[in-house]
């Protein structure tokens, strides 16, 4: 389906940019008149990805985030972010709740899981050595003044 | 009568001006008035012998009257008003939700506190707002002023639980996880992981009692 | 160190992500390297966000309070983060106390 | 000078996208802590650019809208806003207070003026039929909490 509105956009790996992400996002997707929760929701689930990539696709060197974000006709939101870091080994592995590879560094291992919570679906690609794209999609409920 | 004309055109350029100012936080009046302020002050400097018409030396003095009107009443930092504005915020939220039963939208929300959308959102998404720590050591005087809706507590066994399930494998691992984390019922569950909701509940019986024990000690 | 110094209460607030909480830890940690309460209480009734980051943090503390034979206790959080906190475990906890009622009616 | 921090953006010239700009800019910018005149000053032009690219550049229909902005070690904030649209003229003439191709639509002819007004330096470079890029930078006061 034709993507109603739709936005791309880059920046590096600092963290400064997992706020600014999140902002970016919900500025975007504002026009739907998300409730409060939904916004949050969808806040929560992109800072666990832009982290990810932060954290572990380029380990505190910089490198650059794409992110993209599509609106359908039907208030669909689908929400993509990929790097070019080092990449996943075990995709299933990762994936499993309270699994990390740096539990010294204080990762719970949730940041997956919290994504599957807080959308509709999600889906990882990665390959080792040639970074990873996490998309994400949420329905917002449907209202009164949604176009 | 010339000038009079003249003078009329003039303030409709003020008014062209500071038209697009209207509704971003400073009275019609004020916004009128700063511009008129510009034009004089235009008008003083102007030399005819520039080479350009008076309109295009005017405008953006006046605009530039009209920002120094922003910049007066601007010198606070962002993070401080959207800090407070996420608050209120907050506020108004749990207030709509009670008198609602559901979730209010962002523009609910906005409008009750008479903000517009984007601002709200961008309040609600106050970045610069930095993690701020007050400390104190305390005998339990200001325990009392904290709302404590929370669930509070029993980390410690939380965390042992944690780790308990770190080393359980991962079938047995995610079945409590889809049970206790997510909050699924054993026939949900027992879909997510192909079984039986029988199995799903002897599963889980077995994995309690282990983890009873592991705790116990 | 004050005698009532058992209790140590860290009052925190604005977004609790990966970037805050790097500040966060160094000051909380600073802290109780210097008081070494037997209690530390975390205090969110001010975040305004939080991911997986702040489990993160939260875990964190407990590891550090344990290496001091003390406890953690997080209070006042607000609604919006229910839903982590609970995808994080503490949503086991009525679980906790449900199965030890179970395992002394058994026995 | 390296930028030190940067960020690149494209939307669709939909109409909706004007306040996304510049809360996405205001997010990105965010934690330099800018004053609250600061902020606005640049949402402003802002603002004024992207209207001018819907507007005139694709005038109603779509097409893309290109966004980048950098920050300075020193805390100069530059921002570009490029469409690839109908392209100016006479670009002295555009930028003359009052002037305007849309006398009829309620547009005052006022876009340059307040971005000229509301930024340290505006630059303007069109050409027809390759669409336009305008370039604003801002200096923010310097402040402790910078970085
Ligand atoms: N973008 C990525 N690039 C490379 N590896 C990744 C990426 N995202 C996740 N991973 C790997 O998957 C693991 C699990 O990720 P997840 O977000 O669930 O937990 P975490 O980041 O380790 O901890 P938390 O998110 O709770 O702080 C990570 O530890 C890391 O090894
Ligand atoms: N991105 C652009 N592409 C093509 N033409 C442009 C673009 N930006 C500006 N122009 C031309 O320059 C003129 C002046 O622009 P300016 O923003 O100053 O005024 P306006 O847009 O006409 O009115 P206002 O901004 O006050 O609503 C426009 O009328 C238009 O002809
Ligand atoms: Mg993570
Ligand atoms: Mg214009």
């Amino acid at each position: 389906m034709k993507a109603f509105r739709e936005m791309k956009m880059s920046f590096d790996s600092s963290s400064d940019n997992e706020a600014f992400a999140r902002a970016a996002v919900a500025a975007f997707i504002l026009p739907l008149d998300p409730t409060v929760a939904e916004l949050g929701e969808i806040r929560t689930a992109v800072s666990e990805a832009v982290t990810n990539c932060v954290v572990h696709a380029y380990n505190g060197s910089r490198g650059i985030i794409n992110m993209s974000v599509k609106i359908d006709a039907d208030g669909t939101v689908c929400i993509k972010i990929r790097d070019s870091g080092c990449g996943i080994d075990d995709i299933d592995k990762a994936m499993e709740p309270l699994y990390t590879t740096s539990p010294d560094s204080e990762r719970a291992g949730l940041g997956f899981a919290v994504m599957q919570s807080f959308s509709d679906s999600m889906k990882v690609r990665s390959a080792p050595g040639h970074g990873t794209t996490v998309t994400l999609v949420r329905r917002l409920s449907p209202r009164v003044s949604n176009v | 009568m010339c000038e009079k004309s003249a003078a009329a055109n003039n303030i409709a350029l003020v008014r062209a001006c500071i038209k697009r100012f209207c509704g971003k936080g400073i009275e019609y009046d004020d916004l009128f008035q700063a511009g008129c302020e510009g034009l004089v002050k235009a008008a003083e400097r102007f030399e005819t012998e520039r080479g350009c018409c008076f309109s295009t030396y005017a405008v953006p003095v006046i605009i530039g009257e009209v920002r120094r009107l922003f910049r007066d009443g601007g010198s606070v930092h962002v993070s401080r008003g959207l800090r407070e504005l996420g608050m209120k915020l907050e506020r108004t939220r749990e207030l709509l939700r009670a008198q609602s039963g559901r979730e209010p939208t962002i523009s609910e929300l906005s409008e009750s506190l008479g903000v517009s959308a984007e601002q709200a959102s961008e309040a609600l998404c106050a970045a610069a707002a930095p993690v701020s720590l007050s400390i104190m050591t305390d005998d339990g005087m200001c325990e009392t002023d904290i709302p404590t809706e929370a669930p509070e507590g029993a980390i410690t066994e939380i965390l042992s639980l944690r780790q308990e399930l770190a080393r359980l494998d991962s079938a047995d691992r995610k079945l409590l996880y889809l049970r206790y984390f997510c909050g699924m019922t054993q026939s949900s569950a027992a879909r997510e992981l192909s079984m039986t909701q029988v199995q799903v509940s002897r599963r889980e019986k077995k994995l309690l009692s282990v983890l009873r024990e592991r705790l116990v000690l | 160190m004050s005698q009532n110094g058992d209790v140590l209460t860290v009052f925190v607030s604005g977004e609790l992500d990966h970037h805050n909480a790097r500040r966060l830890r160094e000051a909380t940690d600073a802290m109780i390297q210097q008081k070494h309460p037997s209690k530390l209480k975390l205090n969110f009734s001010g975040v305004t966000f939080m991911d997986s980051s702040g489990i993160g943090f939260i875990m964190g503390r407990y590891r550090m309070m344990e290496l001091y034979g003390g406890s953690v206790r997080v209070v006042a959080v607000p609604a919006a983060l229910q839903k982590v906190m609970e995808l994080s475990g503490l949503g086991c906890l009525n679980v906790i106390e449900r199965s030890s009622d179970e395992n002394e009616s058994i026995s």
